[in-house]
């Protein structure tokens, strides 16, 4: 158990996916504007980062042992139409929760963080709970840097920012501002 | 829609509507594998590669790939180049293979490759896909080279693995930490807005 | 059954009330000219009976009534009607008005008594109709129509009247000098008031700053009644309606709601020795107590002037502008309106003059909010001053409703204590102004 | 605009046959790609850690390739097996088929992630006789040193296991020390711990195959 | 190579793909909900400032009204004639017909016209101003100066002139109701440019009290009334007020014995002899 | 009667006598016994240090920043504190630089006062030292001629600094981290230990942090926080097995904590505005900072643990919004709702 625990705090803090190993940058930027969106936005992460944690490993134990080299193709086809069904399934089955996290699905299915799940995932030879607990840490990660990212922004919004500065510009120099913020965990648990 | 001229197609995704700078797609690559210029090129020919590729299909195939699974066959398409060109680096030049580590594969997801499919190929004849494709992979490449380059010269103290300052120079570690990607391309749209600003400035008065 | 005798937050300007405190009341020789604007109080502006050239005494009704929330308004001097037209209005409009010339021969006699004498056998009915017939309005500041308070829906309970003696914004000393001078007026207004609404228990605020009042008072409360005088905590806005039913019976009035929703009629003291006033002399509102002060003003005075005086003749009665006099406040300094035009006339509610020197009033650098948070710890209402102030900047009304500015009541804590000199309090105003404007109710 | 105005959706038919048709086609093209590349990534692979292997043993004669299998050391696998199903060792030999020593890799987390070392060493005396960093994600110009700093690697050449880290400088001159590197304590560190851990638990392993010859 | 090989690799992505193409055609045929993809593309060519001019809540929104055909691609009046025609030829319907209409000043009174009785001091905005007893200009109602309206309009159409009067540019001026909403005290109309009288003054004071305050007040004193034609204008609380359902039959006969020229006739930009300084460009 | 040129203003008409510009200077002068002291201990390379950061600090400022920026007196506090966490034999090229990435980069591009959302003098040290991690954690011994210079703060611009053998020492938390070596409290308390400038003398800071909190400039609650989530937590750690965890007192007094928690904790700008708000912000420091310093790979937090919590301060402030005055509680609300709930039913 400590060691599951331990996989869910380091992926969240001290390697987290955006800050540290750069990955879904494309909906961090696009996505932070809001704290309400980001954070549903870091939902709907964690529910595909599971999904596909579950995934890869199925992939992985039961039919890629015979063809290592068609990994990639068939985790991210399997991805991107899980992700499509379910999208159609919560856009009929349920508007309000469409309208909450279902449009930030299609957004997700292309963002490096799933696919880098998977692919850490499996070169660390993770079993399924520890897979589990991996995307749950990267999901969380993810969520707490969009939300941090977001409700700074949502204040810089009415603050009187240089003309140069407005847009990317700013939000790149707080996402370094962040990383360098989370940069203090690093070597957690290296030095005991 | 606009019809645009070829040299448009082509030109547009270098640097008018340059995928990092501009469109700020393909984020990932970007900052993750550019601490330095030979990392920041193998990343961008890779993509360039991968991007021609599936342009090139994409726009064969058009005709006979149905609406609703048009996303999962792209992905098919892009995935399939990347895995080419991951072997293929990984058998011809496997320092760089290593350096570049998993995100050869996150190729695949880097979202400015779908975004062209979605735009521009799916619905352009080959040829003018092929010059989009080209424009926007050269547009990144220029974009990774860019922000490779400085943080390479000011976290190494080299260009392409030749020292520039002599042997006392202090490397500013910074810029080949995660930090240091962020703050670069920060850097980089900072001094393209101020430019761009003093540029309307002087066309004003 | 009561609590505490503090409400949360809140401020402690410099009082400045030595300058009128030891004054007593004087009267001014009548003004060549009396301004009555229609509208001298919340709700419906009154009506004009008059035509130009007509000839009215003191006293006599000149306008009535515009509806429920209104009442009528009295000729504060005998003169002629020269004209019914705009004339400037303390808010900064011109709005209409009736304008007297005063009788210079006349020994300003009033008209008999136009209100019976106080009798224990009157039925609240009959009271509340003298009141409203009287001209009523609340004298602490909001000005609203006195009758109006006093005809709660018959389901709504009352068990406390609250007496606001508290005059806790510096410099003004009306409510003082009415409670020094005329305590039994203010028993005797309490009298009719408990009778009017059937309740057996008043409590009289009084901050500590005014020990003779609180003393004069408590001397004078009549035995057969329960009249409690409570000394309070000096501090701004203590004699807010809500801080001062917080401070002494520890409820809230909850949002958007009234005092008697809570079971409480808070009037102010002035007020209550006016609804005295009327059924003693029989005459209704027609003048009032207003301090006069400032250190641009030469001879700060607490005087009995008639309702419609225009600034400028007040401002003489006191001995005229001081050499650096800058700017003429009606009401106290933290809420009052500064004013442009010395031909504004006091109104019904208008309770004092206050008169900044140039020193006073010098322009202050603004620096950008820096979060300090001293305004959320001056608010009485809890609200976050610095991000309304922030939205209010960015003139993002709406998203300040969401951040409760209906609540804000406008004192000017919040802009006291910031030390970057942000107008927060008044940045709220234009915002409640501009929705105001659109339809919103704040 | 109304339902019926919409376009036709696509047949399920078509759905089903572009996909199964461009899986197969990937499927295909992938495989031949793999084919013609793996010889040579494996090539590279093997020969990366066979000089690794040959370095940190100081370049013996020949060495052979042990394999943990249900708790013992064999050269030979199971049937059906593939080489990396197992930890492997290596065991070194001079001119003369005497044992040299055994090498081994071991990982371990570092400052940043994860240290992977090949050491080698004599399981009796337990002297060091090499060591390399394999694999590490250190921070470039500090913990890297333990990669790049030359003086760093080749301290193991020359001292006695299980080490103790001490401060530049400081030692004693005892075998059993190591200085580490400025700035780098807590990955230098690391490396020791792994080499220490590594040496505790494969010891017992080992010891009884030292006195193996060449077979 | 191995055939094995091939065929194993065939299958896995094959089975793979088949199951999913499988499941997509089932989703596709139960879960459905349509959209139409014409309204993104509208939204694409629409101007995506989103002022609201239109007279719905945004670009998007207009775009939804235009493909259901509720409003006709001209209501838009940030987009030049040309856009206007793509979105109509777009969409196959008719552009509509766009009055221009622009945004008019109600008052004249600049600052070396209009009496200031007291000078407003602190946060320098007209609404600020407004709130201290309206602002310390002697005439309640006229223009307090402080450009609220120039800087909330987005198209930077409104420039002050020397005399702290805004003046619009009205081939700018896209009708969008910025500057009628910020107007403390609601003194910009947006006007359709053919009606080209217009009374400058919003003073209900009447005569000398009103000249007192401002010398291009509207003192109503009927003149412009009397020599217009019947029924144009009317006088109305002490203010000149023109019937502009009566627009044709206006002439520049009426303005011409104004006193105090409140009443103007205004041939494209009004205050066509306020200069407005050269504005710098701030990064 | 005489009539004087009135002018018009928005009430309140008194207003307070604090002003931005005060706070800062008087923020500024109690710094100067800690300066002081620093001097006093590390002698002119102390000096030297401060004047650096403080001229990198003032310079953006100066170009960049809103007209007349400089005499609110925020960018000079940002310049002496951050002189005051590095070490005093830092190359003085990368004091300036850390000053003026912190006020460029930190606070000038969020619009410059108040508007920033990082502590800018800790950006500027978590800027050097991330770059710089070999200078930063560079520290020379204590003792020594008290003119001589501390390190190599002369370096040439961009190279690196000539490091002097034998001189370098350990600060106590280093001792601690990778020695298991304990400094005794007084030492810490009274300042004759090694490490960062403005780290010496643990009294002086407190006693200044009074007379702040007295004029009301800083916020006591968060100090107080820091102070006694750090105490406690230790402390149970302490209580656990004393030879493996530090005392809680000298995790009190060593290394940034003092000075990082009555200085720089309590920066209004990047602190929370709520009361309830700066008792989470503190103890979220205190919490962190045990964490990095026992279990972390660095030997100080307390940098990190401020910069950490500054990301959620807008997050915190609009969390801890208190309760309107009138609007109903939370308990009530949730009654009204199954109030609500229940008439629904029947
Ligand atoms: C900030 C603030 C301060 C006030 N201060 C006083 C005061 O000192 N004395 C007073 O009688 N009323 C004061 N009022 C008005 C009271 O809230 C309340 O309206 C009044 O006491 C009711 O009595 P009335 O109707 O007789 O005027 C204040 C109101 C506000 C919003
Ligand atoms: C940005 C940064 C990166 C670091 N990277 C490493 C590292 O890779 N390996 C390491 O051992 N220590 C690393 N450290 C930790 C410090 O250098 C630490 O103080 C050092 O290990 C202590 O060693 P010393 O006692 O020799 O100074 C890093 C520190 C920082 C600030
Ligand atoms: C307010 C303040 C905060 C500090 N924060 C940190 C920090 O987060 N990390 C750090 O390494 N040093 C920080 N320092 C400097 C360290 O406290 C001090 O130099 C420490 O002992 C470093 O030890 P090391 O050499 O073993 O890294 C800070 C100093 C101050 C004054
Ligand atoms: C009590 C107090 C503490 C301050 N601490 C800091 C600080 O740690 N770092 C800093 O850059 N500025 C500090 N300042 C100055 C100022 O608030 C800071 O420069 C702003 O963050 C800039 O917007 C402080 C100011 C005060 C009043
Ligand atoms: S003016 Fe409003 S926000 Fe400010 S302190 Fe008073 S009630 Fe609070
Ligand atoms: S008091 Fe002023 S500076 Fe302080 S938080 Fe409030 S608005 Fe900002
Ligand atoms: S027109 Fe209105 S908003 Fe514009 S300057 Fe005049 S008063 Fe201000
Ligand atoms: S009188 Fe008319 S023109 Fe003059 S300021 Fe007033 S509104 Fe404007
Ligand atoms: S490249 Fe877009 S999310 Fe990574």
């Amino acid at each position: 158990m400590g060691d599951l625990i331990w996989i869910l705090l380091s992926t969240m803090v001290v390697n987290n996916f955006t800050l540290a190993y750069f990955l879904g940058l494309c909906p961090f930027m696009g996505v932070s504007g809001r704290v309400e969106t980001a954070f549903r936005m870091g939902m709907a992460n964690i529910f595909v980062l599971v999904l596909t944690s579950i995934c890869s490993w199925a992939l992985n134990t039961y039919v890629l042992d015979y063809a290592p080299y068609l990994r990639l193709i068939s985790f991210i086809v399997v991805i991107a139409s899980l992700v499509q069904i379910v999208e159609m399934a919560i856009k009929k089955l349920s508007p309000t929760l469409f309208q909450q996290l279902g449009i930030y699905l299609p957004l997700i299915t292309t963002n490096c963080a799933i696919l880098g799940l998977a692919i850490f995932q499996t070169n660390r030879e993770y079993n399924f709970f520890q897979g589990l607990f991996f995307a749950l840490g990267a999901g969380l990660g993810l969520t707490l840097a969009l939300v941090l990212m977001a409700s700074i922004r949502e204040d810089a919004e009415r603050a009187a920012v240089p003309a140069a500065a407005r847009g990317m510009a700013l939000v790149l120099i707080i996402a370094g501002s962040l990383s360098m913020a989370f940069m203090g965990f690093a070597g957690l648990g290296s030095a005991a | 829609m606009r019809e645009t001229t070829p040299s448009e197609d082509f030109l547009r995704g270098v640097w008018k509507e340059n995928p990092v700078l501009v469109q700020m797609l393909g984020l990932c690559p970007a900052l993750a594998v550019t601490n330095s210029v030979e990392n920041s090129l193998a990343m961008g020919i890779a993509t360039f590669f991968v991007l021609c590729g599936s342009s090139l299909f994409v726009s064969l195939l058009k005709h006979f790939i149905p609406h609703e699974v048009r996303i999962s066959t792209y992905i098919m398409i892009i995935a399939t180049f990347v895995t080419v060109a991951d072997m293929g680096l990984e058998a011809l030049v496997p320092t760089v293979h290593k350096a570049l580590g998993a995100f050869i594969a996150l190729i695949v997801v880097n979202c400015m490759i779908l975004g062209r499919q979605e735009a521009f190929a799916s619905k352009r004849p080959v040829g003018r896909s092929l010059l989009d494709a080209a424009g926007s992979g050269l547009g990144f490449l220029l974009a990774l080279l860019m922000i490779g380059g400085v943080r390479e010269i000011l976290g190494s103290g080299s260009f392409l693995g030749h020292p520039l300052f002599g042997p006392h120079y202090e490397p500013w570690v910074i810029m080949i930490l995660p930090p240091g990607g962020f703050l670069t391309l920060g850097f980089w749209l900072l001094g393209m807005n101020w430019f761009r600003a003093r540029k309307q400035q002087r066309r004003v008065s | 059954m009561f609590g505490k005798d503090f409400f949360k937050h809140g401020v402690h300007p410099p009082e400045f009330k030595e300058l009128t405190a030891q004054e007593p009341t004087r009267r001014i020789p009548f003004p060549k000219e009396i301004i009555l604007p229609l509208a001298q109080h919340i709700g419906a502006p009154a009506v004009p009976l008059v035509k130009v050239g007509d000839r009215v005494e003191r006293g006599d009704k000149i306008a009535d009534a515009g509806g429920f929330v209104s009442v009528p308004i009295h000729a504060s001097a005998s003169g002629v009607v020269t004209k019914i037209a705009r004339a400037p209005h303390p808010n900064g409009s011109w709005s209409e008005a009736i304008h007297l010339e005063v009788d210079t021969w006349s020994a300003q006699e009033p008209r008999p008594r136009i209100i019976s004498n106080w009798q224990e056998n009157l039925s609240p009915k009959e009271i509340i109709d003298a009141i409203q017939q009287g001209g009523l309005v609340g004298m602490g500041g909001a000005a609203f129509p006195t009758h109006v308070k006093l005809s709660p829906p018959p389901e709504q309970k009352l068990d406390l009247i609250l007496l606001n003696g508290c005059e806790c914004e510096p410099y003004l000393t009306t409510d003082h000098r009415s409670m020094v001078e005329f305590p039994d007026r203010v028993h005797l207004g309490t009298r009719i008031l408990m009778k009017c609404l059937g309740v057996q228990k008043a409590i009289v605020g009084i901050e500590r700053n005014k020990p003779d009042a609180i003393e004069i008072m408590r001397a004078t409360v009549p035995s057969d009644l329960d009249i409690e005088i409570l000394p309070l905590e000096v501090k701004y806005p203590q004699g807010a309606e809500k801080m001062l039913i917080k401070a002494v019976t520890n409820r809230e009035v909850p949002t958007g709601g009234l005092p008697m929703h809570i079971g409480v009629v808070v009037q102010n003291v002035a007020s209550v020795a006016t609804i005295a006033e009327i059924f003693e002399t029989g005459l209704p509102l027609i003048e009032r107590i207003l301090t006069v002060t400032g250190r641009g003003v030469r001879q700060p005075r607490n005087l009995i002037v008639p309702i419609g005086t225009p600034l400028e003749d007040i401002l003489q009665a006191c001995g005229g502008f001081a050499e650096d006099a800058a700017e003429v406040i009606m009401g106290g300094p933290m809420m009052g309106i500064a004013q442009g035009n010395l031909r504004t006339p006091i109104l019904k509610g208008t309770s004092g003059v206050v008169v900044l020197t140039t020193e006073d009033v010098k322009p202050k650098d603004v620096y950008p909010c820096i979060r300090c948070g001293h305004c959320l710890d001056a608010c009485p209402v809890f609200l976050d001053p610095q991000i309304l102030g922030s939205l209010g900047l960015h003139q993002d009304y709406e998203t300040m409703m969401e951040h409760h500015l209906s609540t804000c009541m406008l004192c000017g804590c919040c802009s006291y204590v910031c030390p970057s000199r942000i107008p927060l309090s008044h940045i709220f105003g234009v915002a409640k102004a501009s929705l105001r404007s659109q339809g919103v109710r704040v | 605009m109304s339902q019926a105005d919409q376009p036709k959706s696509a047949s399920a038919a078509s759905i089903v046959l572009t996909l199964c048709f461009a899986g197969v086609l990937a499927g295909l093209l992938l495989v031949v790609v793999y084919q013609a590349t793996q010889p040579r990534i494996q090539a590279y692979k093997d020969k990366m850690l066979k000089l690794a292997v040959e370095e940190v043993l100081q370049h013996p004669a020949s060495y052979q390739t042990l394999y943990l299998v249900d708790g013992k050391l064999t050269p030979d696998l199971p049937a059906g097996s593939s080489a990396h199903d197992f930890e492997q060792v290596f065991h070194g030999f001079d001119q003369q088929g005497h044992s040299l020593g055994f090498a081994l890799v071991h990982a371990r987390a570092g400052f940043q992630d994860t240290v992977r070392v090949i050491f080698g060493y004599h399981p009796q005396t337990g002297d060091m006789l090499g060591m390399r960093v394999l694999e590490s994600k250190e921070t470039p110009g500090l913990g890297d040193k333990i990669e790049k700093e030359a003086w760093f690697g080749e301290q193991f050449s020359s001292c006695t296991l299980p080490l103790i880290g001490v401060k530049a400088g400081k030692g004693t001159g005892d075998r059993h020390e190591v200085d580490m590197i400025t700035g780098a304590t807590i990955s230098s560190r690391a490396v020791i711990r792994i080499l220490n851990e590594a040496f505790t638990e494969w010891n017992p392993l080992l010891q009884p195959l030292a006195e193996e010859e060449q077979p | 190579m191995s055939a094995s090989a091939l065929l194993v690799s065939a299958l896995i992505l094959g089975g793979v793909c088949t199951f999913f193409g499988v499941s997509i055609a089932l989703a596709n045929r139960k879960l459905r909900v349509w959209e139409d993809p014409r309204i993104a593309e509208v939204e694409e060519l629409l101007p995506g400032t989103n002022c609201g001019a239109c007279g719905t809540p945004g670009c998007r929104a207009f775009a939804e009204a235009l493909v259901k055909e509720e409003h006709q691609p001209s209501g838009c009046t940030v987009m030049g004639p040309d856009d206007v025609d793509v979105v109509a030829e777009y969409l196959g319907v008719d552009a509509g017909e766009a009055q221009k209409r622009v945004a008019r000043l109600l008052c004249a009174g600049s600052s070396d016209v209009a009496v200031q009785l007291a000078p407003y001091q602190g946060h320098h905005t007209c609404q600020a101003a407004a709130a201290v007893t309206g602002g310390g200009k002697g005439c309640a109602w006229g223009c307090l100066g402080l450009a609220d309206c120039a800087e909330a309009c987005d198209f930077d159409a409104i420039h002050m002139s020397a005399n702290d009067l805004p003046v619009v540019n009205p081939d700018l001026c896209t009708a969008c109701n910025d500057c009628v909403v910020v107007c403390p005290k609601d003194l910009f109309v947006l006007m359709p440019i053919e009606q080209k009288i217009l009374v400058q003054c919003k003073s209900l004071l009447e005569g000398e009290p009103a000249q007192e305050l401002c010398e291009v007040a509207c003192t109503g004193c009927g003149i412009c009334a009397a020599d217009a034609a019947e029924g144009l204008i009317a006088i109305t609380d002490g203010l000149a007020v023109v019937d502009y359902s009566k627009n044709e039959s206006a002439s520049e006969d009426a303005i011409r014995r104004c006193p105090t020229n409140a009443i103007v006739w205004i041939d494209g930009a009004q205050f066509p002899e306020l200069q407005v300084p050269e504005r710098s460009f701030a990064v | 009667m005489n009539k004087p040129r009135l002018v018009l203003s928005a009430s309140p008409h008194l207003l307070g006598a604090d002003s931005t510009p005060r706070i800062m200077m008087t923020v500024l002068l109690s710094l100067l016994p800690v300066v002081a002291a620093a001097i006093y201990t590390f002698g002119p390379s102390a000096f030297l240090i401060l004047c650096a950061s403080t001229l990198g600090a003032l310079l953006p400022e100066k170009l960049v920043g809103k007209q007349g920026s400089l005499k609110d007196g925020s960018a000079l506090i940002t310049g002496v504190l951050l002189g005051l966490t590095l070490p005093p034999g830092m190359p003085l090229w990368m004091a300036f630089l850390g000053g003026f990435f912190g006020i460029a980069f930190g606070k000038l591009i969020f619009g410059g006062l108040g508007q920033n959302a990082f502590n800018p003098a800790l950006l500027g040290r978590a800027f050097l030292q991330a770059a710089f991690p070999v200078a930063i954690t560079t520290w020379p011994k204590t003792g020594g001629p008290w003119m001589a210079l501390r390190g190599d703060n002369f370096a040439l611009p961009l190279m690196s600094p000539q490091v002097v053998d034998g001189t370098t020492g350990a600060t106590p938390l280093g001792l601690f981290k990778f020695e298991h070596v304990p400094t005794s409290t007084s030492s810490l308390f009274f300042g004759s230990t090694s490490g960062s400038v403005g780290e010496t003398c643990a009294w002086i800071i407190l006693l200044c942090g009074l007379l702040l909190a007295w004029k009301n400039y800083l916020n006591w609650r968060i100090p107080i926080s820091i102070f006694a989530t750090t105490f406690l937590f230790t402390g149970v750690l302490w209580l656990i097995d004393a030879n493996h965890y530090p005392s809680p007192w000298f995790m009190l007094f060593s290394g940034g904590m003092m000075l990082g928690a009555v200085y720089m904790a309590t920066d209004m700008v990047t602190s929370p505005t709520t009361n309830l708000g700066c008792w989470i912000f503190g103890a979220g420091i205190g919490l962190l900072v045990v964490i990095i310093r026992i279990w972390g790979g660095l030997p100080e937090g307390m940098m990190y643990s401020i910069l950490f919590m500054n990301a959620f301060v807008p997050f915190l402030n609009r969390a801890t919004r208190p309760k309107v005055f009138g609007a109903p509680s939370r308990a009530e609300l949730r009654a009204a709702k199954r109030a609500q709930k229940q008439e629904d039913q029947t």
